[in-house]
C-alpha cells in the first residue's frame, strides 16, 4: 500500500514537472509582453534594464533552468511582474482560502440541495414533481454564471439592499457568490444523484435489506445512501482541486480578491511567474486530488484494492 | 415416444387443433432494424422530441433569421439606438441602433457551429484516440493514458487562453481552442467503452473467424461506441456554447463583426439595469439552446442505451 | 396433518412498464404446510420470483398486487399490512434468500454486520451481541473461520460462501417460513450439494418451512416434498414431488419432465423440447398460457384457460386434456396419465 | 480414427501482478479424434473456457504445442493460420453479448464469408438462408436484428455463424448454461444432428454432467487448470477413478426423487483454491476425503489406468 | 537626443473611477456654505478598480498608485485651480526659482515633519529621484529624468552620484541642474518622483518597500493604516503632517472593486461617497436620484485612429497615400462616432490636442486657434472621390484589398468601437476593413512592431504641455508606441524646437505646425473625440479639490450632514 502510494507519488510528480515545462515553453511561444504595457514608451536602456531585472533578456531554455532552479531549490515561484515586488507564493497563498471558501459554500449549498432535490426526484420517478426537479435542474445548468451572477447582484444588493455589493470579509460578502457557484452545481449534483440513486435503489441487496425487516429509514440512509455516496465523491473530490483557483466570473462580478482573477488576469498580462506559479499550483492540486481520490476509494469502497491478492 | 387416441369428442371444443403450425415460435417485434427501434423508442419521448423541434426551429431561424427582419446585423441607426423591442426591431436595438433581432440569430450561427462542430471535433479525436488506445492496449494504452492525464491536469482555462492565443482569432481557432481540453473526456469513456467491448464475446467470435484488427473495429467496435458518442456529442454542444460564453466575458470570443449570444449576453450584462432586453433576449435563446441540447441528449441516452435486452 | 402456515389465494401481480402492463403472476394460490418444502419451478420469467417477493409485498414500483390477493401467515392477512406491520414479519418470521448471493449483500458491508442486521431489528439485541451471535450463525451455515469471515466484505467470499452467508442472514431469527430463490444457480455442483444439504439440516433442526424457487428439476427432486409448476404467471400444476415426477398431468410437466437427460438415458438420442418461447407476459394469451407450444393443443385452450382439475388430494392440474370430454393421451413409457 | 486435434502440455498463464501468475491451464494434455465429441467438465474457474480458447490460437499460449493435423498450430504461417482459423470454430456461452447488437442476423452469420473471401454476396446470401434453416430458423430472420430474438434462437444464430465458414471442429463452451432447461434440449439436439450431418468434431465445455454425458463421446474432468480424469464416456461414468470425479458425479442432482432419495453423497469440504495460489502437490490434495501425505508433497501426473482411461491421482498406486 | 515623457497610462483607460478628471472648473462639489457644520465623523469611501501596485514615488507611473502617493506624501509643489486657471502652488517648497538660462531649478523647503516625527530633509527628495535613476532598481521613472545633468550617464554607470545635477547644498534645499532647457520638466515636480523617501525605510523593507503598508511612512496628509491586498486600502489622518490643522477627514477607505457595474451599485447604495463614471445611463440614473452632485469634465485626452503608413497588403501600401488617410479621416462624422460610441460622455474631438491642454498657462486649442478636423472635412468635401484618386495614384482598386484594424482591446467597448469604423468606412467609402481583436499585451506588441493597419487609441496627458503628444512621430525613435513609418523631418523640426524653448510664443508656432502636419497635411492621425468623465459626489461631500494632471489630494475634503 505505502508502496503503491510512493510510486504514484512520485508519477504524480513527474506529471506535474511535465505540465510546468509544456506551459513554460507554451506561454512564451505565444504573442505578447508581460513588459510592454509596462515599459514600451521608456527609453531603451530604461527597457531594457527592466527587461533584465526579470531575466527576460536571457533566452527561453536558460529561463527555464533558471525557474526550475528556483523552484526545485528553494520552492520560489518568483515574483509576479504585474504586481512587482509580490511573490507569486505569497500571493497564492492570499487567495487560494478566500476562492476556496466560495467554492466551499457553493459547493455546500451545490451538493446539499443538488442531492436532496436528485432524490426526491428518484423516490418520485415518472411523477411531476420528478420532471419539475429535474427541469429546475436542467435549467439551472443552463444559464450561464455571469449572467445569474448580475440578476442576483442586481436584485439582492440593488434593488432589495440584503447584502453587500462587493468586498470581503464578512460572511454577507460570501453570501451572493456562494448562491452563484451553488447555482450550476445544483443542477448538475441533481442530476447526478437522481440517477445514481435509482440505480442503488434497483440493486439486490437493498431488496434484500428490506427483506430482513429494515425500516424504511435504515434503508435510505444505511444501505442506498452509503452506496450511492461512492460515485458521489469520485465526482467532488477533482471538483475540490479546483475550488482553490476560484472562478474569475464570480471573483470579478463581486470583486472578491481571490485567485481566478489573477489568474485570469496574469494570463492577458503574459504574467509569465504568476501563471506558471498557479499552473504548478492548479496541477499539483488536480494531481493529488487524484491520489486523495485513490485513497477515499480504498476507505469508501471495500471492493476496490489497490493490489490485487 | 407419445401416443394419442383417436378422438373420440364430438366437441370442437376438444379437437386437437389442426393448426400444427407453433405461432409462439414466431417473433412477436416487428422487424425494425436498431436505429429504427431507437428512433421508435425516442419518438415517445415527448419530452426529448419537443427538444428536437425547437432545435430544429432555432437553427432554422439562424439560418433564415436574418433575412425575415430585413435589417442587415451590422447596420448602424443613429435615430434607434437602445430603442425596446417594437413591431419594427422585434428584439430592440442595441447601443448603436442595430437590429438585435438580426443580431442575435447571426449570433445564433456562431454559438451553435462551436457548439455543434466543436462537439464533433471532440468527439472525433476521443473516439480515434480512446479508441487506439483501448484496442491496442498493454504499453499502448499506459502511455497514452499518461499522456492524457498530463494534459488534463493542465488547468483547462490556460489551454483554452493559450491556443486561443497562439491561433490567429476566428472561429476556427476558437473551436480549436475549445477542443483542445474537452476531448480528454470523450477519449477516456471512448476507451473504457472499447476495453470493455474487446472482452465481448463477439468480437472473440470476429477473432475466431480470423478477421483482421482492421475489420473488427470498424465493424465491431466503432458502431458500438456510435450510441455513446451520439450522446456524448448532444451533451457537449451546451458545454461548448457555455465555453465560448465564458470567453467572451473575458473578451476573447469570436471576433468583430461577428458575434454570438455569449458575445450578445457579456455586452447585455453590462446594462442589465437600463435596457434589460439586450440581455434577457441572447439569454433565453441560449439558455433555450442547452436545455433543448441536454433535453434531447438524454432523450437520446434513453433511446439508444444498448441494454442488451433480454 | 400439519398446519397451514401459509396460504396464498389468487395473487395478482402486474407491473406498470412503458410497453405496457406486465401481468407477471396471475391467480397464483398455494398453501404451505409446517416444516414442508415447497418447491416452485418453471421456466425462466415465468413469475417464480415475483411470486416469492409478493409473499412478504416485496414488490415495488411499478410493480403492484392486485386487489382481492390473499395472502394469509398463520391465518393472518398479510396483504392488508402496511409498511411498518410487513416489517416485524420480514426477516424474523419469513426470510428470504435472493438470486444472486453476489448483487443480494451490500458490499459496503461487513458480512458479519449483515448478518446481524435483523437481529438488531428483530431481537433488539446490541451491535456487539448481534455479531457474536451473526459469528455463531456462519459457523452453523459451515463457514470456516466465522471469526474471521464475519469482518470481511462479501465480495471477499466465494459464490458458495456468500450463499451460505445469505441463508445466515436469512435464518438468524429461526423465521418460520424461508423463501429460497434459487439459492444454488449460480452455484457448481458440489458446492450446490453442500447448499442443498444445508437446506435440508435446517429444516430439520429450526422447523423451518421452505418455499424453493428453482428450475432444476434435479435439485427439486432431491429436496421438495411438494412442487407447483409454473408457466406464464400461473401455476399450471402442483402436487406431493412423487405425483409430479411420476404421475404429471399437464403438457409443461411432461415436457420439463423429458427435455433433460439422465445419467441412465441413450447418449446422443433426440432429447425432448419445447418447441418455441414462452408467451409475453404483457399480452397473455387469452386461453392456456401454453397453448402455443403445446403439442397436444386442443381448440379451447386457444380461448379459454382451462380451470384446475383435482387428480388426488392435493394434486391439481389446469389443462384440459383432463377434461373429461378432451380425448385421453398417453405420453411417454414411464409416464401414464 | 484419425486424431484431429492433440493438445500436447498446453499452457496458459495470465499475468495479474508483479511475478504473479494465475495458471489458468496448466499442463494439459490431450487428443480429440476425428468426429467425436470430447467433454470438458470441472467447476467454475478451472480453466475450461481457456483452455478451449487456447486451442484456437485466441489466447498466445505460454507452452505447449496443438496439433492439428499433426502439425502445431502455434507454427503456422499467415495463410495457415487464416484457414486454421476457418476451420476451427467457437460457440459461446452468452447468447446475448456474442452477437453484435448493431449488426443483422444475415452480416453476423456472413462476417466469416466475408472475412474468408468464400463467396460473393449473392451466393453469400443464398448460404446464409440455408444456414438458417439448417439450425431451425427461417430466412425472414436474415435481415432482423439479435434483439429482436429469444436466448435459443440467438444460440442458433451464433452456431449458424461458426458454421458458416464449413469448421471441422467446434468448440462449444458452455453452449447451453445460459438457457432455459426447455431450450437446452433443443441447442443440444441441433448439435448432435449437426454432427452427423456435417461430420463436425466438437470440444464440448460444460458443468452441466448429464449434458455432457449425453452428448460426448469421451469425458475430460478438468481441476485448477490441469485434466483430472479422462475417459471414454461411459467408462468415466460408470468407473470414476479420480475422487474428484467421484464426487462431482455424486453430485449431480438428478430429477427422480426415488433415486435421489437413496443416493450416497461425497461431501466435497470447501471451495475450489485460487488458481493464483495453487496447493503443493495435488491440487485437488485439500479437499480430498482420502488423501494421504504423498498427495501434499508430490504433483501426480495423468497415467492410463486402463485402455483411454486416464487418471492423475496416487490412489490405488 | 531623444525626449519621451511618461504618459499617466492609466490601466483602465477610460477612468472608471479611477482617474480625477481634468475639468474646466474648480470644484463639482457644492460650494463650500461657511454656515455648515462638518459631521462629528469624518470618512470618505473611494473606489478603486484594482489592487495599488507599489506606492513608491520613485517607481511606479500607475494612476492608482499617484493618487495614493498624492495623499500619503508631500509633493514638491502642487498644481490646482485657482481662479479657474490651472496654477502652480507651494507644497514642500515654500518658493522655487529657475535660473536665467532655464537649466538650474532651486527649491526652498519648509519645515516638516514624517509621520513618525522625524524631520523630512530635502535628501529624502534628492533620495526619490536617485532611485528613480537606479538602474538596478530598474524603475520605468528613470526616462523622466534624462534631461537632468548626467542622469543617464549615471543611468548607464558612466558616471558618479556626485556628477548628476541632483545636489543638496543644505537640509532645506534641493537644486537640480539640467542639461538642456526642458519645458516639461517643472510639470514633474508635483507628481510622484518629487516625494520624499527615507533611507532607514529602504533599508528596513527592501523589496517589499511601497508593497506593503508598514513600509510607507507618510509624509502627507494621510498616512497608511491598513492595506488588504485586493479588498482595501485605509489611510488615516497623519497628525504629524504640517499642515494637519487644516485637514478634516478621519479616514478615506479605497475600496477595490473590480466591476464597473458594483461600483455603480455601491455609489446608489451609497458605500462609497465617489466616482467618475463614463457609462451615460448610469450618469443620468444617479443624477435623477437628486442625491448627488456632479461635474461633467472633459478629460485632457484624445481618441483618435492611428494609420500605419508601411501597412502592406497584396503588395501595396493603401495608407502610404495621404489622399487615402485624409479621404478615411474626411469620411467620418464626428459628430455621430461621438453619439455612437460614447454618448454623452464625449465631444467630438477639436484636435489632436485635447481642448484642456494649457501652453504655458494658456489653453493650448484657444492660442492656436486651429481645429484640424474641420480644416480637413472642408479640404476634403467628398472623401470617396478623393479616396479613389488616391487609389488611382497606387494603382489598384478599393475591392482589391482589405485593411487590418487593429481594435484597441478585448473588452465590448472595443468591440464597438472597430464594428463602428468597420461600419462607417464601409458605407462611406466602401473600404472594407478585417479587425483584430486581441488582448491588451499582444495589443501593444502589434503597435510598436508596426503590425497593423489601422488602429484606435486615446492619450491621456500626463502633464499639462502639448510636447509629450508629438513625441510618437519623431523619426528617429528607437521604441515607438506605434509605428506607422511616418517620415518627415520637417515635423522632427518642429517638436525639437518647440520642446526645447521656454519662448511661449516659438512653442506655440512650432506645436501648431507640428498638429497641422500630423493631423491634417500628413493624415498620420484622425482624432476623434475627447472622453468626458462625470464627477458623482455624494450631497454631503465637499471640498473637493480638482488638481488636474495631478493626482488627487483629498486633504481638504470633509462631510456635511451624511447619514
Ligand atoms: N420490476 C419489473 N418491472 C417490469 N417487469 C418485471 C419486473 N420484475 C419482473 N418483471 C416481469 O415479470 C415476469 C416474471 O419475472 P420473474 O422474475 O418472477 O421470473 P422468474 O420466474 O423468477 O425467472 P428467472 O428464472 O429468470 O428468475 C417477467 O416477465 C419479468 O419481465
Ligand atoms: N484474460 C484473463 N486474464 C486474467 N485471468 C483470466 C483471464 N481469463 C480467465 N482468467 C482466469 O483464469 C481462470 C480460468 O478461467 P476460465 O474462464 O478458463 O474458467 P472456466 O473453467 O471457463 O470457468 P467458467 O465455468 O466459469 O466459465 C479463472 O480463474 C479466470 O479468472
Ligand atoms: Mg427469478
Ligand atoms: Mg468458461
Amino acid at each position: 500500500m505505502a508502496k503503491y502510494f510512493l510510486k504514484r507519488l512520485i508519477y504524480a510528480f513527474f506529471t506535474v514537472f511535465i505540465v510546468i515545462t509544456i506551459t513554460f515553453f507554451l506561454m512564451h511561444a505565444i504573442p505578447g509582453d508581460p513588459l510592454g504595457e509596462l515599459v514600451g514608451r521608456l527609453p531603451q536602456s530604461v527597457q531594457e534594464s527592466y527587461y533584465a531585472k526579470y531575466g527576460l533578456d536571457k533566452p527561453v531554455y536558460q529561463q527555464y533552468f533558471i525557474y526550475i532552479q528556483n523552484l526545485f531549490l528553494r520552492g520560489d515561484f518568483g515574483e509576479s511582474i504585474v504586481y512587482p515586488g509580490r511573490s507569486v507564493n505569497s500571493i497564492i497563498a492570499r487567495g487560494a482560502p478566500i476562492s476556496a471558501r466560495i467554492g466551499i459554500q457553493g459547493l455546500a449549498i451545490g451538493i446539499s440541495l443538488g442531492i436532496t432535490l436528485g432524490i426526491i426526484a428518484a423516490y418520485k420517478r415518472g411523477k411531476w414533481m420528478d420532471y419539475f426537479v429535474m427541469f429546475v435542474a436542467l435549467f439551472s445548468i443552463s444559464i450561464p454564471s455571469f449572467v445569474f451572477a448580475a440578476v442576483l447582484q442586481y436584485f439582492l444588493t440593488v434593488r432589495y439592499q440584503i447584502f453587500p455589493v462587493t468586498g470581503w470579509g464578512t460572511f454577507a460578502h460570501t453570501v451572493l457568490p456562494a448562491m452563484a457557484f451553488g447555482l450550476r452545481n445544483i443542477g448538475v449534483k441533481a442530476r447526478f444523484m437522481r440517477s445514481t440513486w435509482l440505480d442503488v435503489m434497483g440493486q439486490d441487496y437493498v431488496l434484500a435489506a428490506e427483506a430482513t425487516g429494515m425500516s424504511k429509514f435504515d434503508v435510505t440512509f444505511k444501505v442506498i445512501l452509503r452506496n450511492a455516496l461512492t460515485p458521489l465523491v469520485t465526482i467532488i473530490i477533482p471538483e475540490l482541486a479546483f475550488i482553490f483557483v476560484g472562478t474569475f466570473v464570480l471573483e470579478t462580478i463581486f470583486s472578491i480578491p481571490g485567485l481566478g482573477t489573477y489568474f485570469i488576469a496574469a494570463v492577458s498580462a503574459r504574467d509569465y511567474p504568476m501563471i506558471i506559479g498557479q499552473t504548478i499550483f492548479i496541477s499539483t492540486l488536480y494531481v493529488t486530488s487524484m491520489l486523495v481520490l485513490d485513497f477515499v476509494y480504498v476507505l469508501i469502497d471495500p471492493r476496490v484494492r489497490l493490489i490485487k491478492k | 415416444m407419445s401416443t394419442v387416441e383417436k378422438n373420440t369428442s364430438k366437441n370442437f371444443d376438444f379437437e386437437f387443433d389442426s393448426n400444427k403450425s407453433l405461432y409462439a415460435d414466431g417473433i412477436v417485434r416487428p422487424s425494425l432494424n436498431y436505429w429504427q427501434d431507437a428512433f421508435r423508442r425516442l419518438k415517445k419521448n415527448k419530452v426529448a422530441i419537443g427538444a428536437g423541434i425547437i432545435l430544429i426551429f432555432i437553427i432554422f431561424m439562424t439560418i433564415f433569421g436574418p433575412s425575415i427582419s430585413g435589417h442587415s446585423f451590422t447596420q448602424m441607426n443613429r435615430q434607434m439606438v437602445n430603442k425596446p423591442p417594437s413591431a419594427e426591431h422585434w428584439f430592440g436595438t442595441d447601443r448603436m441602433g442595430r437590429d438585435l433581432f438580426t443580431r442575435a440569430w447571426v449570433g445564433g450561427r456562431v454559438s451553435i457551429i462551436i457548439g455543434v462542430v466543436g462537439a464533433i471535433v471532440n468527439v472525433v479525436l476521443g473516439l480515434i484516440y480512446g479508441g487506439v488506445s483501448g484496442f491496442f492496449g498493454g504499453r499502448v494504452d499506459t502511455i497514452m493514458m499518461r499522456c492524457i492525464e498530463i494534459l488534463g491536469s493542465i488547468p483547462k482555462m490556460i489551454l483554452i487562453i493559450l491556443i486561443s492565443l497562439i491561433l490567429k482569432p476566428g472561429i476556427p481557432s476558437l473551436i480549436v481552442a475549445l477542443t483542445i481540453a474537452g476531448w480528454i473526456g470523450t477519449a477516456r469513456m471512448v476507451r473504457g467503452q472499447v476495453l470493455q467491448l474487446k472482452e465481448m464475446d463477439f468480437v472473440t467470435a470476429s477473432r475466431a473467424l480470423g478477421a483482421s484488427p482492421f475489420s473488427i473495429i470498424k465493424e465491431h467496435l466503432v458502431p458500438n461506441v456510435m450510441s455513446t458518442i451520439i450522446v456524448l456529442t448532444t451533451i457537449q454542444v451546451p458545454s461548448l456554447m457555455f465555453a465560448e460564453a465564458f470567453l467572451s466575458f473575458i473578451g476573447l470570443g469570436v471576433s468583430s463583426p461577428n458575434t454570438s449570444w455569449g458575445a450578445m449576453c457579456a455586452e447585455g450584462q453590462q446594462v442589465i439595469l437600463f435596457y434589460p432586453y439586450q440581455l434577457i433576449f441572447p439569454t433565453i435563446l441560449i439558455s433555450l439552446t442547452m436545455l433543448c441540447f441536454n433535453l434531447l441528449g438524454d432523450g437520446l441516452r434513453d433511446a439508444l442505451d444498448p441494454k442488451l435486452r433480454r | 396433518m400439519m398446519e397451514k402456515i401459509l396460504e396464498v389465494k389468487d395473487l395478482n401481480v402486474s407491473f406498470n412498464t412503458y410497453a405496457g402492463e406486465v401481468q407477471a403472476v396471475r391467480g397464483v394460490s398455494f398453501d404451505l404446510k409446517q416444516k414442508e418444502c415447497l418447491a416452485i419451478v418453471g421456466e425462466s420469467g415465468s413469475g417464480k420470483s415475483v411470486t416469492a417477493k409478493a409473499i412478504i409485498k416485496l414488490i415495488h414500483d411499478p410493480g403492484v398486487i392486485k386487489k382481492g390477493s390473499s395472502i394469509k401467515y398463520l391465518g393472518e392477512e398479510l396483504a392488508n399490512k402496511n409498511f411498518d406491520q410487513m416489517r416485524k414479519i420480514r426477516g424474523s418470521e419469513i426470510s428470504m434468500i435472493f438470486q444472486d448471493a453476489l448483487t443480494s449483500l451490500n458490499p459496503t458491508k461487513k458480512v458479519g454486520h449483515q448478518v446481524a442486521q435483523s437481529l438488531i431489528i428483530h431481537q433488539k439485541m446490541g451491535k456487539r451481541e448481534a455479531f457474536d451471535k451473526a459469528v455463531e450463525m456462519l459457523r452453523f451455515v459451515k463457514i470456516p473461520n466465522p471469526e474471521r469471515r464475519a469482518n470481511q466484505y462479501p465480495h471477499e467470499f466465494s459464490g458458495g460462501m456468500r450463499q451460505r452467508a445469505m441463508i445466515a442472514m436469512a435464518l438468524v431469527n429461526k423465521p418460520n417460513i424461508l423463501i429460497a430463490d434459487e439459492p444454488t444457480t449460480a452455484l457448481d455442483v458440489t458446492i450446490q450439494a453442500q447448499i442443498i444439504d444445508l437446506l435440508k439440516d435446517m429444516q430439520e433442526e429450526l422447523n423451518t418451512a421452505i418455499v424453493m424457487i428453482t428450475h432444476d428439476l434435479g435439485v427439486v427432486a432431491g429436496s421438495a416434498d411438494r412442487i407447483a409448476v409454473m408457466y406464464g404467471g400461473m401455476i399450471v400444476e402442483q402436487g406431493p414431488k412423487k405425483e409430479i415426477f411420476y404421475r404429471p398431468k399437464h403438457p409443461y410437466t411432461w415436457a420439463l419432465l423429458n427435455s433433460v437427460p439422465r445419467l441412465n438415458t441413450k447418449s446422443k438420442e433426440t432429447l425432448y423440447s419445447i418447441k418455441g418461447t414462452p408467451p409475453d407476459l404483457i399480452q397473455p394469451p387469452l386461453g392456456c398460457p401454453f397453448a402455443p407450444r403445446c403439442e397436444f393443443r386442443l381448440n379451447i385452450c386457444n380461448e379459454k384457460m382451462p380451470t384446475a382439475y383435482p387428480i388426488i388430494e392435493g394434486h391439481d392440474a389446469k389443462c384440459w386434456l383432463l377434461d373429461e370430454r378432451a380425448p385421453k393421451v398417453k405420453v411417454f413409457e414411464r409416464l401414464e396419465v | 480414427m484419425s486424431k484431429l486435434i492433440e493438445v500436447k502440455n498446453l499452457k496458459k498463464h495470465f499475468k495479474v501482478g508483479r511475478n504473479l501468475y494465475l495458471k489458468a491451464v496448466d499442463d494439459v494434455s490431450f487428443y480429440i479424434n476425428k468426429g467425436e465429441t470430447l467433454g470438458l467438465v470441472g467447476e467454475s474457474g478451472c480453466g475450461k473456457t481457456t483452455c478451449g480458447r487456447t486451442i484456437l490460437n485466441l489466447y498466445d499460449p505460454t507452452g505447449g504445442e496443438v496439433l492439428y493435423h499433426g502439425r502445431n498450430i502455434y507454427d503456422f504461417a499467415r495463410n495457415e493460420m487464416k484457414s486454421y482459423r476457418k476451420d476451427c470454430q467457437i460457440i459461446f456461452q452468452d447468447p446475448y453479448s456474442s452477437l453484435n447488437p448493431r449488426m443483422t442476423v444475415e452480416t453476423i452469420i456472413a462476417e466469416g464469408l466475408r472475412v474468408h473471401n468464400m463467396m460473393n454476396t449473392k451466393d453469400a446470401r443464398s448460404k446464409v438462408h440455408e444456414l438458417l434453416e439448417m439450425v431451425g430458423l427461417n430466412r425472414e430472420h436474415a435481415n432482423r436484428f439479435p434483439h429482436e430474438f429469444s436466448g435459443g434462437q440467438r444460440q442458433r444464430i451464433g452456431i449458424a455463424r461458426s458454421l458458416a465458414v464449413d469448421p471441422k471442429f467446434i468448440v462449444c463452451d458452455e453452449p447451453i448454461s445460459a438457457l432455459d432447461v426447455s431450450i437446452q434440449a433443443q441447442i443440444v439436439n441441433l448439435l448432435i444432428k449437426l454432427q452427423s450431418e456435417l461430420d463436425l468434431t466438437y470440444l464440448f465445455i460444460a458443468h452441466d454432467l448429464s449434458m455432457v454425458k449425453h452428448i460426448s463421446d469421451r469425458v475430460g474432468v478438468m481441476y485448477l487448470g490441469s485434466i483430472v480424469e479422462i475417459a471414454k464416456c461411459d467408462e468415466l461414468y460408470s468407473k470414476p477413478q479420480h475422487p474428484y470425479t467421484k464426487a462431482l458425479l455424486s453430485a449431480v442432482p438428478i430429477p427422480d426423487p426415488e433415486v435421489e432419495e437413496n443416493r450416497k453423497r461425497i461431501m466435497l469440504q470447501g471451495d475450489v483454491p485460487s488458481p493464483i495460489n495453487v496447493p503443493k502437490g495435488c491440487k485437488f490434495s485439500g479437499r480430498c476425503t482420502i488423501a494421504k501425505d504423498k498427495c501434499f508433497e508430490e504433483v501426480p501426473v495423468l497415467r492410463e489406468v486402463d485402455k483411454d482411461h486416464f487418471v492423475s491421482c496416487f490412489i490405488d498406486q | 537626443n531623444q525626449q519621451q515623457t511618461p504618459a499617466p497610462a492609466p490601466p483602465q483607460e477610460d477612468g472608471n473611477g479611477n482617474e480625477e478628471g481634468s475639468g474646466d472648473s474648480g470644484s463639482d462639489t457644492d460650494p463650500v456654505d461657511s454656515g455648515e457644520v462638518p459631521d462629528e465623523v469624518q470618512f470618505f469611501n473611494y473606489p478603486f478598480m484594482a489592487d495599488p501596485r507599489n506606492i513608491d514615488g520613485a517607481m511606479t507611473n500607475f494612476m492608482l498608485d499617484l493618487t495614493i502617493i498624492g495623499n500619503v506624501h508631500q509633493t514638491m509643489t502642487e498644481l490646482i485651480f485657482v481662479d479657474e486657471v490651472l496654477t502652480m502652488v507651494p507644497g514642500a517648497a515654500e518658493s522655487w526659482e529657475i535660473s536665467e538660462d532655464g537649466l538650474v531649478y532651486t527649491f526652498n523647503l519648509r519645515d516638516m515633519n514624517w509621520e513618525d516625527g522625524q524631520a523630512l530633509t530635502a535628501h529624502d527628495y534628492a533620495l526619490t529621484l536617485f532611485r528613480a535613476l537606479d538602474p538596478n532598481s530598474g524603475s520605468v521613472k528613470a526616462g523622466d529624468l534624462f534631461n537632468i545633468e548626467n542622469a543617464l550617464e549615471y543611468f548607464q554607470g558612466n558616471a558618479d552620484k556626485e556628477d548628476v545635477g541632483i545636489r543638496v547644498p543644505d537640509d532645506k534645499t534641493l537644486e537640480i541642474t539640467l542639461k538642456q532647457v526642458t519645458p516639461y520638466f517643472i510639470n514633474l515636480t508635483y507628481a510622484g518622483l518629487f516625494t520624499p523617501t527615507r533611507q532607514d525605510m529602504v533599508d528596513q523593507y527592501g523589496e517589499q518597500f511601497g508593497i506593503i503598508g508598514d513600509s510607507i511612512l507618510a509624509s502627507g496628509p494621510f498616512k497608511v493604516k491598513e492595506w488588504v491586498n485586493d479588498v482595501h486600502l485605509i489611510l488615516e489622518k497623519n497628525e504629524n503632517y504640517w499642515d494637519a490643522d487644516s485637514v478634516l477627514l478621519e479616514t478615506i477607505t479605497f475600496k477595490m472593486i473590480r466591476d464597473v457595474q458594483a461600483i455603480m451599485s455601491e455609489l446608489m447604495n451609497g458605500t462609497i461617497d465617489r466616482t467618475s463614471v463614463t457609462i451615460q445611463e448610469w450618469r443620468d440614473r444617479l443624477i435623477t436620484t437628486g442625491n448627488f452632485s456632479y461635474g461633467d469634465y472633459v478629460l485632457a485626452g484624445t481618441y483618435f485612429l492611428i494609420f500605419n503608413t508601411d501597412y502592406e497588403v497584396n503588395g501595396v501600401k493603401p495608407l502610404s497615400n495621404v489622399k487615402v488617410r485624409q479621404a478615411i479621416s474626411a469620411a467620418i462624422d464626428r459628430e455621430e462616432a461621438t453619439f455612437m460610441l460614447r454618448g454623452d460622455m464625449a465631444i467630438p474631438a477639436t484636435g489632436f490636442i485635447p481642448s484642456t491642454v494649457g501652453l504655458d498657462n494658456h489653453n493650448f486649442r484657444e492660442v492656436t486657434n486651429y481645429n484640424p478636423i474641420e480644416a480637413i472635412q472642408a479640404r476634403v468635401p467628398d472623401p470617396k472621390a478623393l479616396l479613389e484618386e488616391g487609389l488611382a495614384e497606387l494603382g489598384i482598386s478599393i475591392n482589391d484589398f482589405t485593411i487590418e484594424f487593429l481594435a484597441g482591446g478585448t473588452t465590448a467597448q472595443h468591440r464597438s468601437e472597430a464594428e463602428f469604423f468597420q461600419e462607417v468606412l464601409q458605407r462611406e467609402l466602401g473600404l472594407k476593413l478585417e479587425i483584430t481583436q486581441v488582448e491588451t499585451a499582444v495589443r501593444t506588441q502589434n503597435s510598436r512592431a508596426g503590425d497593423f493597419g489601422i488602429t484606435y487609441s486615446l492619450w491621456y496627458a500626463g502633464q499639462n504641455d502639448p510636447g509629450i503628444y508629438f513625441n510618437n512621430w519623431l523619426t528617429n525613435l528607437e521604441t515607438h508606441s506605434y509605428k506607422t513609418g511616418y517620415d518627415n523631418q520637417q515635423f522632427d523640426e518642429y517638436v525639437l524646437a518647440a520642446n526645447s524653448t521656454m519662448d511661449e510664443e516659438i512653442r506655440r508656432h512650432n506645436f501648431n505646425r507640428a498638429e497641422w502636419l500630423l493631423a491634417e497635411e500628413d493624415c498620420i492621425v484622425a482624432p476623434i473625440y475627447h472622453p468626458i468623465s462625470s464627477m458623482m459626489t455624494a450631497k454631503y461631500m465637499r471640498g473637493f479639490v480638482n488638481q488636474n494632471f495631478a493626482p488627487t489630494a483629498f486633504k481638504t475634503v470633509y462631510t456635511v450632514g451624511r447619514e
